[in-house]
């Protein structure tokens, strides 16, 4: 986050990097970097701490009124100062360690999991020229970070020597390194086309507009919606959300990982969740639906993180939504459906975005046959694989006694 | 096709998180404390006692300390101590009183059989929910002070049920006094005729006897 | 469908030594029962589930029966010839006897295919101590497995070839059967006080003062 | 057809020992304190990985004698406890004990009164079923949507209950020969709107969940029980029905006044969690028409049996086991008397602790995920199976 201020931007556009440099400006030349950084970190603890508090907000008034019930309401004015009594409950708590329980790993696994979390939102372009650091190969960075996840959360579930969290530390294992591919098959083709690990440069390559108003996002290309629908469907189950929540599913083994984290602990694994999701839908938004790029040039004038933040928060909504819907996957089925649905929709989508790389340059009726193309080479897969793996599922009729 | 039903369940609570925040009839929650319900007539929660008035609630237990409400309730948590002397009721008869009437509502389970079976119309069902105490022994075991509710408090929570309780009280009530004044009447021509002469034989006390199929 | 009498009739003309006869039901209810005796209980059980008339393959309900044992006073007249030449006078003597206790199971049977029933099928055990066995109806009707275990468990009759006797309902380590009728509750155990323990006594006390029954 | 890679192998091979070729087999005590045992229910399981090889049920922390209660009280001091056997289902418990005591001891009952028993029996199943739905589903994961629309509509129903008996669950309101209080024409009412709107709620709940791909994938082919199978191990109810059996003790015996509805009785073909799903939301489509019969025919009339005695109910030596067809399954009671005030045995035939037998066998083969939603759709109250 170190790129200069451009003056042709419109004040509020300005408006982060001009607080950057009033801050930074205290500080002696050959520090300022270390400020940038410093400073950095502090904004993304700030937002995302308070992203965080408002999302597990939003979450239970949300999944109250899908369930026609008014949620929290009773801490301040509409329940908004529930997330701040939450916390002072659950940091208030005693932390309970079990006695057999292998301490340092114990203490450790939240730690590991909320840093690796946190590492996440480096290399995110919030807006324009706001991205923490600029690395030449961000995209790898974060899918790098992101799997560090998997063993804190095995950490978490070997070292409780609770039986129910041992079945979850295997089952997030098994769930996190299945979903590891179909994740990563996702974006290659955005990497394939725009030719760039970077991530500020896949938003550039997202900028512009086709025909003057349709915005050039990856996800309005038939690979870029599969794409992007598996990246979505495997962030889910990289973050653990309904319906993938398999290793804390309530239902069969209690908390799972959590079982035996109170407190403290407790809340580092539910932040760890919630950064989780938020950082995938930050990448998300950056990989196909245009990074801080307004979707009308219209809009233009709405500051880029705004648009960042307003499609983060839909994606987010989102996983919301579909939380209050579904039912959970079993195990097995959780991992059939990877590989044996994920994985080759991704790798045939690698073959569509190659197809549509080749015929970069058609146009006129060619240009049809090469959205038609496309789309069938997303379409047919998803169908034929789609019915097999639910073959002989379906809706029922019944008989009826005499 | 694989996510129909999905997208279609998808659906059903979108419109269900829309709709919660305009139709009343998928939001039905009640805001407790400050919203409460309208209880029906009949709903019920544990026993009172009526007294005709509500200035000397003890003198006017419409109770009669006849225990068939304490041998019939099943878990047994009612206790009845007749008094030793009579006190006039409400209607000036001479009555039988409880002494001590118990009622151990941890134990009682609201079952509404001692209202059924009280001949006298004494013990009722109360609305009464808010009845949490800080204390779980003896602030629980409610006496006779605590029980009686007078019947104005009994109209108001079920004015159905005691209108038709006071207009069948009456009506006893009425009888029995027309019974007394005929009885008076009589006695009263009865003496004033000489008395009879009084028979040698002493009338036949003994009861007829059962018959041996019984 | 059959009546017992038919049923019974007809498991004496194809089991020749079973014991079986019909226990009548003097109620209005009028649900007349066989009562087998045990020795040929399973045979009986075998043949009512596949005689193709009576079909009966579900058995509903098992349940078990406790009969402590009575005492019976038998009253009978000896007439003693008056020396003096009257009429011989007549005493009424009393002689008591013990009928022994015994545990009864009852089946109640019903036809699914056939759609008729009840059939009720008791059988009783030799006693109530030693001897409280009868076989184990488990292997014609499963559905009789947790009912024999919550017998066993309840009234303590031990049924002989279940597959998995243990108690059901109470903990392993209990003693007693808390369903017989001369199953005394234990003071002590899960007894907090609570003013209902007063209440109680309180009651039997003024009862017993006004002379009537505790209870 | 090829099968479905998301069907379950069902039926796969279970190993039971320890050997050193496979490792350990996992022993976890799920419950009494479980999310999804439905009360204090525990099962013992053993896992290889995560699939069952062995499961035992374990019961009895809700145990509190109630057939010794039973005993030692009163015909009519009885009934207010059958309510606290299946809790969700105090009107068809009543009426289930009323039908015992009505045979021993020889009492009739009005008509009127047999339709407000219809009624009340129907509206239970109701809402039991759509419990049972919202449960079952709660045990897939679905995050409480399904429970909460399921307990918005019985909330309703309860409500009804509430009005004409005075308490929600604890209704206490079948009586020997008759029923405690007669219903107002503003409560039939308030029931028919309800029956009215209640269809429409089955279509949005069922849109909602039933065409659903996740929940197909985690019920069909999972915990098949078949038909010979279920009446051998005495399962009834929808359970039952579902296993392809159309056994229902409403047309079978046709106490009460069910021969005179037209309803229907659904039967599943493939007897496994989905079916026994889905017949229940079948049921209370079916429940739906009988009510709107009822609601139709109800004469108008007295509700008590006048040789009905409340108190001192003294019935003639002899015995009598009246059984209906309740919400879960067979509810029965077993009544000796010996001439006395209290029965001299009371005994409670309990739907849910029979059909709990074939919980194992169920399982086996299934992971533990499955065992949950099994044990969800055999639909135990455990105040039932304790007693």
């Amino acid at each position: 986050m170190t790129a200069p201020i451009n003056p042709a931007d419109s004040l509020l556009e300005r408006a982060p990097q001009a607080l950057r440099d009033l801050v930074t400006s205290h500080f002696p030349q050959p520090w300022r970097w270390f400020a940038n950084g410093l400073l950095a970190d502090v904004a993304i603890l700030a937002v995302f701490g308070l992203l965080f508090a408002a999302l597990t907000l939003a979450e239970r008034k949300i999944l109250g009124r899908v369930q026609n019930r008014p949620g929290p309401n009773r801490t301040g004015p509409f329940g908004l100062l529930q997330p701040i009594a939450d916390g002072i409950k659950m940091l208030s708590k005693e932390d309970i360690v079990p006695r057999d329980a292998d301490h340092l790993l114990h203490f450790l696994a939240p730690v590991t999991l909320l840093a690796s979390a946190i590492m996440a939102f480096a290399v995110i372009p919030y807006g324009r020229n706001l991205v923490p650091v600029d690395l030449d190969a961000g995209v790898l960075y974060f899918f790098c970070v992101g799997a560090t996840t998997e063993l804190a959360v095995f950490m978490a579930g070997w070292s409780s020597h609770n039986k129910y969290s041992l079945l979850a530390a295997m089952r997030a294992l098994a769930q996190l390194i299945s979903y590891e591919l179909p994740l990563l098959l996702s974006w290659v083709p955005v990497v394939m086309i725009s030719g760039t690990l970077s991530t500020t440069g896949i938003v550039a390559a997202q900028s512009g507009w086709r025909w003057g108003w349709m915005p050039t996002w990856h996800v309005f290309t038939p690979w870029g919606l599969a794409g992007f629908i598996i990246f979505m469907v495997s962030a889910l189950a990289e973050s653990n959300r309904s319906p993938f929540d398999l290793p804390e599913a309530e239902s069969e083994l209690i908390a799972g990982h959590l079982t035996e984290y109170s407190g403290c602990k407790y809340v580092f694994f539910f932040m760890a969740e919630y950064f989780g999701m938020t950082a995938l839908s930050g990448m998300a938004v950056t990989l196909f639906l245009g990074g801080w790029h307004a979707p009308l040039p219209a809009l233009e004038f709405i500051p880029s993180y705004a648009w960042f933040g307003i499609k983060l928060i839909s994606l987010l909504m989102g996983f919301i939504w579909i939380r209050a819907t579904f039912p959970r996957l079993r195990m097995d089925q959780l991992t059939r459906f990877a590989w044996k649905f994920l994985v080759p929709l991704a790798l045939i989508n690698l073959a569509t975005a190659a197809f549509w790389s080749l015929s970069f340059g058609w146009s006129g009726p060619m240009l049809a046959a090469r959205c038609g193309v496309a789309l069938v080479l997303v379409i047919v897969p998803f169908v034929l694989l789609g019915r097999r793996l639910t073959a002989g599922l379906a809706p029922r009729s019944y008989a009826y006694a005499t | 096709m694989l996510g129909s039903g999905l997208l279609q369940g998808l659906g059903v609570t979108a419109k269900n998180l829309v709709g919660s925040f305009h139709d009343p009839k998928r939001l039905t929650t009640v805001e407790y404390p400050e919203q409460k319900t309208k209880l029906p007539e009949a709903y019920r929660n544990f026993p009172f006692l009526v007294s005709e008035s509500a200035e000397d609630p003890m003198g006017t237990l419409r109770c009669v300390a006849c225990q068939i409400c304490e041998k019939e309730c099943p878990p047994q948590c009612i206790f009845i101590e007749k008094s030793k002397d009579k006190k006039p009721d409400a209607t000036g008869k001479m009555q039988i009183y409880p002494a001590v009437f118990l009622i151990d509502s941890s134990v009682c389970m609201n079952c509404q059989i001692c209202v059924e079976v009280c001949p006298f119309d004494a013990i009722k069902m109360d609305h009464e929910y808010e009845i949490a105490t800080t204390e779980r022994f003896n602030a629980l075991l409610l006496d006779r002070e605590a029980l009686a509710k007078p019947n104005s408090y009994f109209h108001e929570i079920r004015p159905e049920e005691a209108a038709e309780v006071d207009g069948r009280l009456a009506a006893e009530r009425k009888a029995a006094e027309e019974k007394a004044k005929a009885a008076a009447l009589a006695k009263a021509s009865a003496a004033a005729k000489p008395a009879a002469p009084p028979s040698a034989v002493p009338p036949k006390a003994e009861p007829p006897k059962p018959s041996a199929s019984a | 469908m059959e009546t017992p009498d038919q049923i019974c009739s007809r498991i004496l003309s194809r089991l020749p030594g079973a014991e079986v006869s019909v226990l009548q039901n003097p109620g209005p209810a009028a649900q007349h029962s066989l009562l087998v005796g045990r020795q040929s209980v399973l045979e009986v059980a075998e043949f009512l589930r596949d005689d193709p008339e009576l079909r009966l393959d579900y058995c509903s309900n098992v349940t078990g029966v406790d009969w402590p044992e009575k005492i019976i006073v038998d009253v009978s007249k000896v007439s003693t010839p008056d020396p003096a030449g009257g009429a011989p006078k007549v005493t009424e003597v009393k002689t008591e006897r013990v009928q022994p206790g015994y545990l009864e199971v009852v089946y109640h049977l019903y036809s699914v295919s056939l759609r008729h029933g009840p059939v009720i099928l008791r059988t009783r055990t030799a006693g109530r101590d030693a001897l409280a066995a009868v076989p184990s109806l488990t292997p014609v009707w499963r559905s009789a497995e947790f009912q024999e275990r919550e017998i066993f468990d309840l009234f303590g009759v031990v049924f002989e070839n279940h597959p998995d006797l243990r108690r059901i309902l109470m903990w392993d380590g209990f003693k007693d059967h808390p369903m017989r009728r001369d199953y005394v509750e234990p003071e002590d155990y899960e007894w907090e006080p609570t003013p209902h323990g007063d209440l109680v006594e309180k009651a039997k006390k003024a009862r017993a003062q006004a002379g009537g029954t505790p209870g | 057809m090829t099968p479905s890679p998301l069907v379950p192998t069902g039926g796969a091979t279970v190993r039971a020992v320890n050997d050193e070729f496979h490792g350990d087999l996992l022993e976890v005590s799920m419950g009494p304190h479980h999310p999804s045992t439905h009360g204090v229910f525990r099962m013992v399981v053993t896992l290889d990985g995560e699939r069952i090889t062995k499961l035992k049920p374990v019961l009895g922390y809700l145990h509190r004698n109630h057939e010794k209660i039973g005993e030692s009280t009163s015909y009519l001091g009885s009934m207010p406890y059958t309510d606290r056997l299946d809790y969700l289902n105090a009107m068809t418990n009543n009426w289930a004990y009323a039908l015992a005591v009505e045979r021993l001891g020889g009492l009739s009952v009005p008509e009127r009164a047999e339709y407000l028993r219809v009624i009340l029996a129907e509206l239970s199943r109701l809402q039991n079923h759509v419990c049972l739905a919202g449960f079952l589903l709660q045990d897939t994961g679905a995050s409480g949507t399904p429970l909460m629309y399921a307990f918005r509509e019985r909330e309703k129903i309860l409500d009804l209950f509430e009005a004409l008996s005075g308490s929600r669950m604890m209704c206490n309101f079948q009586r020997f020969g008759g029923c405690r209080t007669d219903a107002s024409p503003a409560w039939l009412a308030q029931v028919a709107a309800l029956v009215g709107g209640f269809g429409r709620f089955l279509d949005e709940f069922e849109e909602l969940i039933t065409g659903n791909e996740i929940l197909m994938a985690r019920t069909q082919g999972v915990g098949v029980l078949k038909g010979p199978a279920a009446v051998a191990a005495g399962i009834t109810g929808p359970m039952l029905r579902a296993a392809g059996v159309g056994y229902d003790i409403r047309k079978v015996d046709g106490y009460g006044l069910y021969p005179r509805f037209t309803f229907r009785v659904p039967i599943g073909a493939h007897g496994d969690t989905y079916d026994r799903y889905m017949i229940r939301i079948l049921e209370m489509r079916e429940s739906i028409g009988i009510l709107e019969q009822a609601l139709r025919d109800i004469p108008a009339g007295p509700i008590m049996d006048p040789k009905a005695k409340l108190r001192g109910f003294r019935p003639k030596p002899g015995e009598s086991y009246g059984r209906i067809e309740g919400p879960k399954g067979e509810i029965g009671f077993y009544l000796i008397s010996d001439g006395s005030a209290n029965p001299y045995r009371y005994r409670v035939r309990p739907p849910s602790f029979v059909n709990l037998t074939v919980l194992e066998d169920l399982c086996l083969g299934h992971t533990i995920a499955d065992s949950v939603v099994i044990l969800g759709s055999i639909d135990i109250v455990l105040g039932e199976v304790d007693r």
